[in-house]
């Protein structure tokens, strides 16, 4: 995905990948219909919401996903990954989205990509093992919350070949369904990327308790974890993960996408039926126009996520530039149908039985995640525009 | 702001509620109290909100307007002072929001004598907590499509049907509860009672469950329930006239039996408190321009609503009555649903947390505010319709049904 | 104005503020009404746009409003004025507003305000002149159409007690139309405030094209204008200014909250009147739901424009926040309003023929005088959450 | 990021296009150009944009993938290359805008082989300006309600009635125009003729002057005017769906026989150039962090909008055929208008000047494009036409009216 070639017309986005997203669908439409998804993590609110427990997910599931070979989409075959086009997989993930579908497959290909723009022999080995069907997640946050790959959780101190690392990561997504993280350190002036199984010893998750029931989050406690030579992923952190960051931003605006879409849809074939004032509620355009926009909005995210895509897949120096412009469309697209979605349902679309809420609640965690649109506009505002204060002297 | 140009009565009074907040401040709730009457949910929350509210009542705080012979205190001009100093005091709120707001004013206008004695002091006082049976799950905004039947038979009535969206049934002795009297006319085939709830045989009440997971609203089944004809309110075929009083009231243009407390006021000094201890985008959310400018837009808004309430008793500053009332319910719905937003945005990352999570920014405050305030754009009649009322009753427009 | 009261809860607008706005109302309507502004500014484009002359206005008229002392509202007593409440001219002002009068009337009450926030013998002078029918406006603004009082336009210097002015003053209202220029200049470290008469030596206009039909705006260009003592209105202008300032920015915005309520109430009886689908559009909630909106903006504009009045009438600390609460809200209305009732009107809406433009380009114009929406709120974040930087200390 | 996968041969064109494109620049024009085709004024304006698309035409920029028949190149593939060659370019619009996106595609698809052969070159060259005559002063959204008559006379068809919202009405010496044949249907009553205008007898064309001052589009008046039944487009009562197709084909179902050049793909370059170049509160507007987000967003949306077209030509990420092409009119002249909103704002003080004044940033062009931006977001079906065919036609949504 990083030598350069020419950016294909049609996003690269073949047969294959539509193979690939027409196999997700029927799949998840089989095994994770929606009164399925309802009853594994909204059954009764009780456990999660006051005795703060984990929701649920399906591990049967998840292991046909990775019977599917998903885990190893965006791993080089010479890893027995099947390598993909991001194209490719954000088709997959809508369709993931559209079924807000509880597992560690995002975490787990966000974490391949990392590996795979680090490279090198450790790296290779750890996407051999997430090939084969080990699970993985980035542990990348600190407490601030802050989506600079630069503010690092974790300080590491070197004792002979071992790297000792200590701090916390926060906003582990889908820690507890991990078997490894990658996590970024601080090591004197160097920041270092460190693939650290969830066992090893000192490491401790902690869950948060969230709003989003379709997966969990963590901090994730070193307190003096040893990292053997060879689980280090890279001494040039900073480079690595700049280079990942824009797929990163893909993986979750797909997923953004896809719930969208969703939401939009179920609403539309609410206001087909819903009765009021002798009409289904579709004819008034008060319904139907904030319906028509949340579509555009939609409609023009995806565009930028495939042309994201694109740029990436040929590893243009546009990648950033268009990976951002898809976070942000995305998760305003997002906010927009969300909120749309609950109030042109009415009452029932404020209730618990009725699914929108699952879909909701996951927007709000995805919008939020790796930035919302401010945060993406601010950066896109220095690539576009230039830093602040660059203009100065163009002022005649 | 508060207290301009009252009258010396006024200024007494309003003294005197200031002292007697001061002194009589409530201890801390024994549970996390929620934003809204509605979302009320433990039987420990009702108690202590009970008691608060019987406090307010016997100290004149609450029906401060209404007559004597009904509970009330027979004065003119007390009640808004009294709301306003509530609001200011940051004190919890008045729990039977449906009793002060809805039921009151509407027994008050509609009543016989008999009604308005039996019915008016338990409103004020808060023993007997109000629900509210417009809502059916076929006539949410379309109100005047009740399927909900009342059959006279000698002199009661049998009610069958469902009624949903009921704040505070679970709690409720009472509820106002508009019945299909006629299916011949789809307007005047409606007759509008008082009915009890509480333990009256024929009555169950469902909880429903709200997608914040918190209870506070419900369905109410009723199967060959019995009113007896002297609990009607108005003649029959009027339930129409008189839910219309009822919206109207709670749309607030009267200024009801009281309200006020509750966090709805300090929205933005909250907002402010987060930006400042919010890092943003590597800076204090306090510090970055974009942030700055989302919470003085929300700053600017809250105060054009404050000061409409204000204009609207300048009746040389109004070109129609009902202009200003009718927005009350859409704008400060909207005002609050946008200020929950932007908190979300602040907080980011944190905002993922429930409010169990002990490192949620203010107890969980503001992903839950946000959700919890969709309750009350879609409740009692959604935006939509209020646009559509705005539109016709006000700006004169054809009928959009 | 100045001296502090308590705020009355009606605004202070009391019988004498109604009856003002109402012999206003009564007076424009009579000698204003749309068939004679339009035949007046608009009667054709070709002398504005493309002859490059000046709007008309309608002297006579002017003569009808000095007579009814509205030049004198905003001055005391004791130089001839009627000294009423900034709520009652703002009164008067949404009918001024709600006609698009083309007159020298609001940059005139803005040079009385100037000079009653100075006070003193030389201001108190040229009040009674103003009182007495002379007619003013502000020359403080530079090239930069900078709306802080601290950039000064013009350099003075000293000449025993006479004080040279030189620069060029921008974005000068209705010129003109001025009898008298209250100019700000920087005199060594100290900002001078200057009364200098239209036809001073060394003062020279140049009009401004601009889109507004219903006034003028010019350069106004200071080559040696001798300021004799007695023309000097102050020399601790900052402070002036800075005084002065809620209540201009108040005047602005009542005519910007007039304009925008006949904004509103033409497209709704166009709305009622054109039919189309075989329904007036009215009926549409397309067209219904932004009417509303505009509606609740512009009353929200409206109240906070009282508010503002009554807290400069008091003369309260909170004026300034107020007054900006009150601008940032009348200049977005008037935005939203502006555009839905062209928009809404459709075709007939985008003709010159049909008065609506008169208003939309006067309230463009209003919007972006003493700064638009987006500049009042950063002063007001400044003000509410303090200055950027100021928060640090906070951070626990 | 032009010319991807393409076949050698679009390679080939792509590179003859840029290399002509590049060598055949045009000189300056000899006055002012305006923003959009529909805004063409003056004869100097028509005769410098005529010669110019006869030039792209002559070159074979124009008709690329129309049949030879028909005086086109016969290419397949070739005219989206040539579009957006042009408006990368910068080079200025072709002026017969109705012509190609309106009725060049409608007479392909309805038209007799004469009609082709007699029409469709002149619309391609440029030499046979084309208008359209839709609206109707009570028909303006409402195209089926047309009044316009037109009665069969012998071999002849008599039309009397008023349209309005002509552009380029004034130059053009055809209309596309549609009539009411019956008045016992709405929409089987209809039927579309190809309509002599200039000189000819009984049509009169008046100016329109816009808001901004400017002329550009027209009322027509036809009194007794004479049309061959050789003119008329597809059956007598086919006349709705003959406009239905004129207008997919506008709003950009089909590439259209040629388009592109103009100012529009530069908006947010030339933003991002006056935010550098105005001081704003103090600072560059190009430093000021919300203008720089407000910049930003516009600059998503146009982006969106360009990758939506590349989109819509990958069927396996197109759920609906119509749903991405019957977006392109409502997002195109929304986003325009609010590129220009914004650059009032940015202007600031500099905003309130007109183009005659030399002070103006870019000439004036910020206010004009903003009061000129309603044209395109009312015209050919207001936008919220556009969202009612949007959401019936794609969401399925029952009908509004």
């Amino acid at each position: 995905m990083t030598n350069v070639q020419t950016v294909p017309r049609d996003f690269g986005f073949g047969e294959d990948e539509a193979m690939l997203r027409d196999v997700a669908k029927k799949m998840l439409d089989d095994r994770l219909p929606l009164e399925k998804l309802r009853s594994l993590v909204a059954d009764s609110p009780q456990p999660i919401y006051e005795a703060g427990e984990r929701t649920q997910w399906d591990p049967d599931l998840w292991s046909e996903i990775v019977a599917l070979g998903w885990t190893g989409l965006a791993i080089g075959e010479a890893q027995g990954g099947s390598d993909i086009s991001l194209a490719g997989i954000a088709g997959m993930l809508e369709e993931v989205g559209k079924h807000a579908l509880p597992s560690p497959l995002i975490p787990t290909l966000s974490a391949s990509l990392v590996l795979r723009a680090a490279g090198g022999k450790n790296s290779n080995q750890i996407m051999a093992r997430i090939a084969a069907g080990a699970t993985a997640s980035l542990a990348l946050t600190d407490e601030r919350g802050s989506w600079e790959p630069n503010d690092v959780p974790l300080t590491g101190t070197e004792d002979g070949n071992v790297i000792v690392l200590n701090g916390t990561a926060r906003f582990v997504q889908d820690a507890f369904k991990a078997d490894i993280l990658i996590a970024s350190a601080r090591l004197g002036d160097e920041i270092i990327l460190c693939a650290v199984d969830i066992d090893a010893s000192g490491l401790s998750l902690d869950a948060d308790h969230i709003h989003d029931l379709s997966r969990d989050q963590a901090s994730a406690h070193f307190s003096g974890v040893r990292v053997e030579a060879d689980s280090l992923v890279s001494r040039e952190g900073a480079l690595v993960l700049h280079a990942a960051w824009p797929g990163l931003l893909v993986l979750v605006s797909a997923d953004l996408c896809g719930a969208s879409e969703w939401l939009l849809q179920t609403t539309v074939e609410y206001a087909k039926e819903r009765v009021q004032f002798d009409r289904p509620i579709g004819f008034f355009q008060a319904v139907k126009h904030p319906l028509v926009d949340a579509m555009v909005e939609i409609d023009r995210a995806r565009s930028l996520l495939y042309n994201a895509c694109a740029e990436i897949d040929a590893g243009t120096q546009d990648s950033e530039r268009a990976a951002r412009m898809a976070k942000s469309a995305a998760s305003d697209a997002a906010a927009f149908i969300s909120d749309r979605s609950v109030q042109l349902h009415g009452g029932i679309g404020f209730t618990w039985e009725y699914g929108i809420h699952i879909y909701f609640k996951r927007n709000l965690h995805n919008q939020t995640l790796l930035g919302d649109g401010v945060y993406q506009r601010k950066k896109l505002a220095d690539i576009m525009i230039g830093p602040i204060g660059a203009s100065q002297n163009e002022m005649g | 702001m508060a207290g301009r140009d009252l009258t010396q009565e006024q200024t007494e009074y309003r003294d005197y509620v200031r002292a007697w907040l001061l002194e009589n401040a409530p201890p801390p709730p024994p549970e996390r109290l929620p934003i809204t009457p509605i979302e009320v949910m433990t039987v420990g929350q009702r108690d202590y909100l009970q008691t608060w509210q019987r406090k307010c009542y016997d100290a004149g705080l609450v029906g401060a307007d209404y007559p004597t012979a009904y509970g009330g205190q027979g004065h003119k001009g007390f009640q808004s002072i009294a709301n306003r100093e509530m609001n200011r005091a940051g004190v919890p709120f008045l729990i039977n929001i449906v009793g002060l707001s809805m039921a009151a004013p509407t027994i008050l206008q509609h009543g016989t004598e008999a009604q308005k004695q039996k019915f008016i002091p338990g409103c004020l006082s808060g023993e007997e907590i109000w629900c509210q049976g417009f809502s059916e799950p076929t006539a949410g905004s379309d109100l005047a499509n009740q399927s909900t039947s009342a059959v006279r038979e000698g002199d009661d009535w049998i009610v069958n049907g469902h009624k949903v969206w009921t704040s505070l049934g679970h709690f409720a002795k009472w509820m106002i509860l508009v019945t299909r009297t006629s299916k011949d006319h789809k307007y005047e085939g409606l007759t509008y009672f008082l009915c009890p709830i509480e333990g009256h045989s024929g009555v169950s009440v469902r909880p429903l469950v709200k997608i914040t997971g918190e209870t506070g609203f419900n369905e109410v089944f009723f199967d060959n329930v019995r009113i007896p004809d002297a609990y009607r309110l108005d003649d029959v075929g009027k339930g129409w006239t008189v839910a219309m009083t009822t919206l109207l009231s709670e749309r607030g243009a009267a200024e009801g039996a009281g309200s006020g407390g509750g966090e709805g006021a300090g929205a933005i000094p909250k907002l402010i408190e987060l930006a400042r201890n919010t890092l943003r985008f590597g800076m204090l959310a306090a510090d970055e321009p974009v942030t700055r400018d989302a919470i003085v837009q929300r700053a600017i808004v809250g105060e054009g609503i404050r000061q409409n309430a204000r204009r609207a008793r300048v009746q040389s500053l109004c070109s129609h009555p009902m202009r200003l009332p009718l927005q009350q319910k859409l704008s400060g719905s909207e005002y609050q649903q946008d200020n929950a937003r932007l908190g979300v945005e602040i907080a980011g990352a944190h905002s993922t947390l429930y409010k169990l999570d002990p490192r949620a920014p203010h107890a969980g405050h503001w992903p839950l505010a946000y959700l919890n305030s969709y309750g009350n754009t879609i409740a009692a009649g959604t935006n939509e319709i209020q646009r559509n009322i705005l539109g016709e009753r006000v700006l004169g427009l054809p009928k959009s049904k």
